[in-house]
């Protein structure tokens, strides 16, 4: 894979690893403290103190994005992993075998992606109610479908090549087949599906605190931030900006890099 | 036919399995009606009373078929909250939605086709870079933070729209249109980008096929081979994808009316989640799913109506 | 005066060796209603010298130098427009592939009145039907009528060969290039073609230019044959004076390397 | 023209008829909203919630949906800007000397907006009905204490067993509304100077002006309120000029306002609080409470909050009761962490934890709420907050009574002390926080039932100490509330209770 030329590559790279650190220090140490209220320094303009400036309670802006971006970069990474191991689990048996199970999984598939996806969302988290671990598990089940039906059309596709009868004909477990063999060519699929899995997860959970039923207070996600700082668009501008403009990052940077390792595979 | 046939067949399974799901799902979700009905000075023969009236202690299953066979006839029930019959709140919702959907599909339409045609055949390098660009940063950005921004610049900045101004359908429907286009626009761009890059590769795709050689030795000019071989073949996919789009942007509107205050069927749906309406919640989400999966139907009608090949 | 002259052709493509040519210096003619062929293994420059005389090599793509005249004109000094007149018209260009060189998602009648479309603007729709239909019965398609309105992905490779033919010849070109039009096809069908091409020729005196770098094709059908390598000519003559008693090793070499029945005919003579 | 180009033709020209038309409109609505010419004035309002599911003046809960049809509804006698009550449907009223008999002359040619004139039997009949179907339990004890009440020609006089300083208030609660009519619920009729037009839910409510009201006539033909389920979206909408008028604004919003309007400044008449389920352990427990007021540093938070313009509390009544508002107890609680912490080891609830439902779109109220866990975790609680949907938060909180802790205002529906203190007597079906002391409840009884008034103002009083000394809530504040008005109008003053009366604005010359 040529990587010199490919600029997409480099620029996504960086902006993932530059965020990737940010957020991971992020984790232990924020340049003031995230929740601390103080009223002297409320909507303070950007300055070198306060890189994006600070927010109605007086909270270093920044330092909450570093926590928030974090928040939501968990959860995205946690919704796409569900989404994908089950998505792989259900897509292969469905694609391998067929059958009656896959007639009925992907009839399932294609209900929960005929569901508006927020509803859905809305129905488990009024049954588990709100917080970060239950909208994994909303966001999780929402981000199944996509990746079954992705893993399935690669293994109906590929069980019937010949490297794959003889594997049989050798008497190769079944399980070693589905994932020994047959998984490692669906990687050039699987790889932009799961870039384009975290984008939408990173987005699908700022919607939801947009709406309300996302992450609740005191903890901060990037979405909940940006519902705060609607209301201050005029006498804090950066807030909102500054927040949105991290969420934006957060998901161009994993998508460039997707787009990197798509352009280098289809050229080498 | 006979694809057509099992189609519509599947189609109308997947409604059912959507509205037998809603049902459930409210079973299951904490709040009973009825406290809602009675508030505090519910006593317990009162609401055993209240629920063998609204006769939810028959099993679930008949209460599904009742309320199936109503919702069909179009009753869909009196919404809580708003103590008027959901089908009433609906009409005058219902099309302000759809008229924003359609809205917005026509400005995806309208814009990606002729950009994509002409990103799809200029050759040179940087066009094409500008374009996977430009997709990328669509696609990162949040919808309702688009929308946000749009509304604090075109709103407060420039005061060129003023949001939070939503003339009803009945007063002026040009009222209406004109303050629905920001938003339209707003649910629009990530899909402009996404089918203007999809029109690209799929036109510089068929650029490399034979007919094109045959069209090229037949003497037509290059424009001439676009219009009379290129096109067609490059807009299959193109087709499907915007169909399909339509069903997404129907989704999107449930985050776009909170942030332009549109009182549409999304606002409402978001609403009543809150206030356990369950009446409202299903109409809404079997009217929502029946629209996801009639479109998908459309698409892959469109899909064989343009495609001989796959017309066995 | 000879239909088509071609004066050392030169052509070099870019980012290729400067001294690396495609074509390296090739000059022939051909006379109204000859059947040339032009015989050598792939990849020595006989599809590169027909693009050039069909104007179809892409001008950003190589060097070329040297003259072409076809019927007087010269096909280097045409304008894209001037080019355009001429394809389709004076001269038209059969390809290999049959199944792809049909556009999928039309049909057959529509595709071989293309040339008419682009040609002969005052056709109405019932006069381009008529001529089109007439182009596929001169092409051997019996139920022309039929064919007409199917796909191409509902046709044979040696019906759509013959439709791709009929789309040729139905705007009278002066040169029909035919590259390598038998290799995709089963033998029965070659021969049915190769017939099809020599009625052409016996009947409407259809001139035309044969690629290909089947042996036993060329040897019924061509009346002149050149044999390339490496770019270059290295034998023109006459059909039978060629095979009969080739002069340059590879000619040679080529004829013997034919696998059929008739060569041992040759040895039992 | 091949079928291609002309899908070509029109998909261009769609985006040109889109384009127009947005540039086009832009024009029609830049001066839609602000017309201000006398007789047809129309002004635009943003409401912050829904209003009720039911309109009806006897079963309306949201004080929300209670300032507005103040316009629509009117009683016997009405409250005016400086607290007193002046005649309304009654031409005059006189109070005996003991206080027992009052009698009120129906004011002749009053029209319900129905069109039907008042009779004495509509007034007998609202009464009635207001007794037996009010949501509020202080009218309806109020109500079931009249001995009799009697028509005889175009006077009532309603005689009661013993002197109630606050019965005139009750009466001005009860809204005089036509025997016959049976949907006050979704289209009221009253005999205020604002006739209801129009509800069309979430989107907005139109009063239109009653021309043959009795009184001044509004100079506004027309007022439209637009319904905002979001704080940000109404501010933003109020900010582009698309609304005339909203109130209930926060410090913050007013500061970052870039229209030009005018601010008025006056008090929410809010008893905002952290309300505390005290049915519900650890706030079963006394000394958890207290531990939470000595936790709560009352001054920062209005700092925080409200940039110091709100006014701090004590205990369940707010300032614009003058003479009933005991000032003492507002520092009943100085911030004292370490107390907070040995009164919650006292009552082993150390690590403390517990979710405060809050109604999302009141920002105030979530902004509070914030504060107050940042500054609990600071001793150690762990609070969480839970943004509810407002009808959410009625049904769960308010009547179901299905809280740890909340933070809302409690207003005074009607101008008596009773308004706010009578909700928390044991028995009271909207006593949310169940509280239950019986010398609370001893103390309100005397006060209701004192004629004299200086013990009345005592007693009150002393009710007031024993919910600060029981650490009922954490007391905060009464907000300060701003109301911003496009400058073409002018006229607007504040009510000491929950009200906005439109029949003042008028526009400004």
């Amino acid at each position: 894979m040529k990587i010199k030329k490919n600029a997409y590559f480099i620029t996504g790279g960086i902006l993932s690893a530059l965020l990737t650190i940010l957020i991971v220090v992020g984790m232990f140490w924020t340049p003031y403290s995230t929740t601390a209220m103080n009223a002297k320094a409320k909507m303070q303009p950007p300055s070198w103190s306060h890189i994006l400036g600070t927010d109605n309670f007086g909270r270093d802006v920044f330092s909450r994005v570093m926590e928030g971006a974090g928040t939501s970069f968990v959860i995205a990474l946690l919704v796409v992993l569900i989404g994908c191991v089950c998505g792989i689990v259900i897509g292969s048996l469905c694609g391998y075998y067929g059958g009656i199970a896959d007639m009925i999984l992907m009839h399932v598939c294609d209900t929960i992606t005929a569901f508006p996806a927020i509803l859905l969302a809305l129905v488990i988290i009024s049954i588990t109610g709100g917080g970060a671990y239950n909208i994994v598990l909303a966001l999780g089940i929402l981000f199944i479908p996509s990746f079954a039906r992705v893993v399935r059309t690669q293994y109906a596709g590929i069980r019937d090549l010949n490297y794959i009868k003889s594997a049989r004909l050798m008497g190769v477990s079944a399980p070693r087949i589905l994932y020994a063999h047959i998984l490692p060519n669906t990687l050039p699929v699987l790889i932009p599906a799961v870039t384009i899995g975290f984008n939408n997860a990173v987005l699908a959970e700022a919607s939801m605190s947009f709406l309300g039923i996302g992450i609740q207070p005191p903890q901060a996600s990037l979405g909940s931030m940006l519902k705060d700082s609607q209301n201050y668009l005029n006498s804090a501008p950066w807030y909102a900006l500054g927040t949105g403009l991290a969420v934006v990052l957060l998901i161009l940077a994993f998508s460039l890099l997707s787009e990197g390792v798509q352009q280098g595979s289809r050229r080498s | 036919m006979k694809l057509v046939l099992k189609k519509i067949i599947s189609l109308i399974i997947t409604l059912f399995i959507v509205s037998l799901l809603a049902f459930l799902a409210f079973q299951i979700i904490p709040g009973d009606p009825t406290t809602k009905l009675l508030g505090t000075n519910a006593t317990p023969e009162k609401v055993a009373q209240l629920r063998s009236q609204l006769g939810l202690d028959r099993p679930v299953l008949i209460r599904y078929m009742d309320w199936l066979v109503s919702f069909v006839k179009g009753e869909f029930g009196t919404s809580y909250t708003y103590n008027r019959a959901v089908s009433t709140l609906l009409a005058d919702k219902l099309p302000v939605t759809v008229l924003l959907t359609v809205l917005s599909f026509l400005i995806t339409a309208a814009v990606s086709v002729p950009i994509g045609i002409w990103a799809g055949s200029t050759r040179n390098k940087w066009v094409d870079h500008v374009f996977v660009i430009l997709d990328q940063v669509l696609m990162a950005i949040p919808p309702f933070f688009f929308g946000m921004v749009s509304c604090f610049v075109f709103g407060i900045v420039l005061r060129w729209f003023m949001p939070g101004s939503f003339i009803s359908l009945s007063e002026s429907f040009s009222g209406c249109v004109s303050y629905l286009i920001l938003p339209a626009v707003c649910l629009a761009l990530p899909r402009i980008a996404m089918t203007v890059r999809m029109l690209r590769s799929s036109i510089q795709e068929e650029l490399t096929q034979n007919y094109v050689y045959t069209a090229r030795s037949r003497g037509l000019s290059r424009s001439g081979i676009m219009r009379r071989h290129i096109l067609k073949n490059a807009m299959i996919p193109v087709v499907t994808f915007l169909a399909v789009s339509a069903a997404e942007i129907m989704t999107g509107t449930i985050i776009i009316e909170q942030v332009f205050t549109i009182p549409g069927t999304g606002r409402l749906l978001v609403s009543s989640i809150g206030n356990r309406d369950f009446p409202v919640v299903q109409a809404i989400i079997v009217i929502l799913a029946a629209w996801i999966v009639i479109v998908n139907f459309t698409a892959d009608m469109l899909n064989h109506w343009m495609d001989p090949r796959l017309r066995q | 005066m000879s239909l088509l002259e071609v004066n050392d052709l030169r052509v070099r493509f870019h980012g290729t060796a400067p001294d690396h040519y495609a074509v390296n210096g090739v000059s022939f003619s051909m006379e109204q209603g000859d059947i040339l062929g032009l015989v050598g293994e792939s990849g020595t420059g006989k599809t590169v010298t027909a693009m050039c005389i069909s104007g179809l090599l892409p001008r950003e793509k190589a060097y070329r130098s040297g003259n072409i005249l076809l019927d007087q004109t010269e096909i280097f000094d045409c304008t894209e427009a001037e080019l355009n007149r001429i394809l389709g018209s004076d001269i038209t260009v059969v390809f290999q592939e049959p199944m792809t060189s049909f556009n999928p998602v039309y049909r057959i009648g529509r595709q071989v009145e293309e040339g008419l479309y682009v040609h002969e603007k005052g056709l109405d729709r019932a006069q381009k039907k008529a001529r089109a239909l007439e182009a596929m019965r001169r092409a051997g398609l019996a139920d022309a009528e039929e064919v007409y309105r199917k796909y191409p992905h509902e046709l044979s490779g040696g019906m759509l060969q013959r439709a791709m033919i009929a789309a040729a010849i139905v705007t009278n070109p002066k040169l029909l290039i035919a590259d390598e039009i038998t290799t995709a096809l089963d033998v029965t069908i070659q021969a049915q073609i190769i017939d099809l091409l020599l009625d052409l020729n016996r009947k409407e005196g259809m001139s035309i230019l044969f690629i290909s770098h089947d042996l036993r094709v060329v040897r019924r059908l061509c009346s002149h044959v050149i044999v390339m390598q490496k770019g270059r000519i290295v034998e023109h003559g006459r059909t039978d004076d060629v095979f009969a008693h080739p002069e340059h090793s590879y000619t040679r070499h080529l004829i013997e390397a034919i696998p059929s029945r008739d060569k041992r005919v040759n040895e039992d003579e | 023209m091949s079928r291609r180009n002309i899908a070509l033709l029109l998909s261009s020209a769609m985006l040109a008829c889109a384009l127009g038309t947005f540039s086009g409109a832009t024009m029609v609505m830049a001066d839609e909203a602000g017309s201000a010419s006398s007789g047809d004035a129309a002004l635009t309002v943003g409401l912050p919630q829904d209003l009720d599911n039911s309109l009806d003046p006897y079963q309306i809960t949201a004080a929300g949906t209670r300032e507005v049809l103040f316009n629509v509804y009117e009683g016997l006698v009405k409250p005016d800007t400086d607290g007193n009550f002046v005649d309304a449907v009654a031409s005059e009223h006189e109070i005996s000397e003991d206080g027992l008999t009052y009698t009120f002359t129906l004011r002749d040619g009053v029209v319900f907006h129905n069109g039907e004139e008042v009779t004495i039997d509509d007034v007998l009949y609202s009464f009635e009905t207001c007794a037996a179907t009010t949501t509020s339990t202080a009218v309806a004890g109020a109500l079931s204490d009249i001995q009799d009440i009697t028509a005889d020609g175009d006077k009532v006089v309603i005689t009661l067993p013993a002197a109630n300083s606050s019965f005139l208030s009750t009466v001005s609660s009860v809204t005089i509304v036509p025997a016959s009519y049976t949907d006050q619920a979704t289209a009221p009729v009253g005999t205020g100077p604002f006739k209801f037009d129009s509800y069309s839910p979430q989107d907005k409510v139109v009063f239109v002006r009653n021309d043959d009201y009795y009184g001044e006539k509004p100079a506004l033909a027309k007022v439209t309120c637009k319904i905002y389920d979001d704080a940000n979206a109404l501010f933003t909408a109020l900010d582009s000029g698309s609304l005339d008028m909203a109130f209930h604004l926060t410090v913050d919003q007013v500061n970052s306002l870039s229209n030009g309007y005018n601010v008025l400044e006056g008090e929410m008449n809010l008893v905002q609080a952290l309300y505390l389920n005290n049915a519900r352990a650890p706030f079963d427990d006394e000394r958890v409470r207290q531990a939470l007021c000595y936790a709560i540093d009352t001054d920062s938070l209005l700092e925080l909050t409200e940039d110091g313009h709100g006014a701090k509390l004590g205990s369940s009544v707010y300032p614009s009761f003058r003479k009933y508002f005991d000032e003492s107890l507002v520092d009943a609680y100085p911030y004292d962490p370490e107390k907070a912490a040995s009164l919650l080891q006292e009552a082993g609830a150390e690590g403390l934890s517990f979710t405060i439902k809050v109604p999302g779109n009141y920002t105030p109220h979530v902004d509070t709420a914030n504060v107050i866990v940042e500054m609990l975790s600071a001793v150690g609680i762990n609070a969480v907050i839970e943004k509810v949907e407002w009808n959410t938060w009625l049904t769960e909180v308010y009547q179901g009574r299905d809280f740890d802790a909340t933070v809302i205002g409690f207003d005074a529906a009607y101008l008596s002390p009773d308004a706010l203190l009578q909700r928390w007597v044991s028995d009271d079906s909207s006593n949310m926080i169940s509280y239950n002391n019986a010398d609370y409840d001893a103390a309100i009884e005397k006060a209701q039932s004192t004629t004299d008034d200086e013990e009345q103002v005592a007693a009150y009083k002393e009710a007031q100490k024993i919910l600060s000394d029981t650490a009922a809530n954490v007391y905060l504040q009464d907000m300060a509330d701003f109301v911003v008005l496009n400058p073409e109008y002018t006229g607007y003053e504040y009510y000491p209770l929950y009200a906005v009366d439109f029949s003042r604005i008028r526009p400004a010359q």
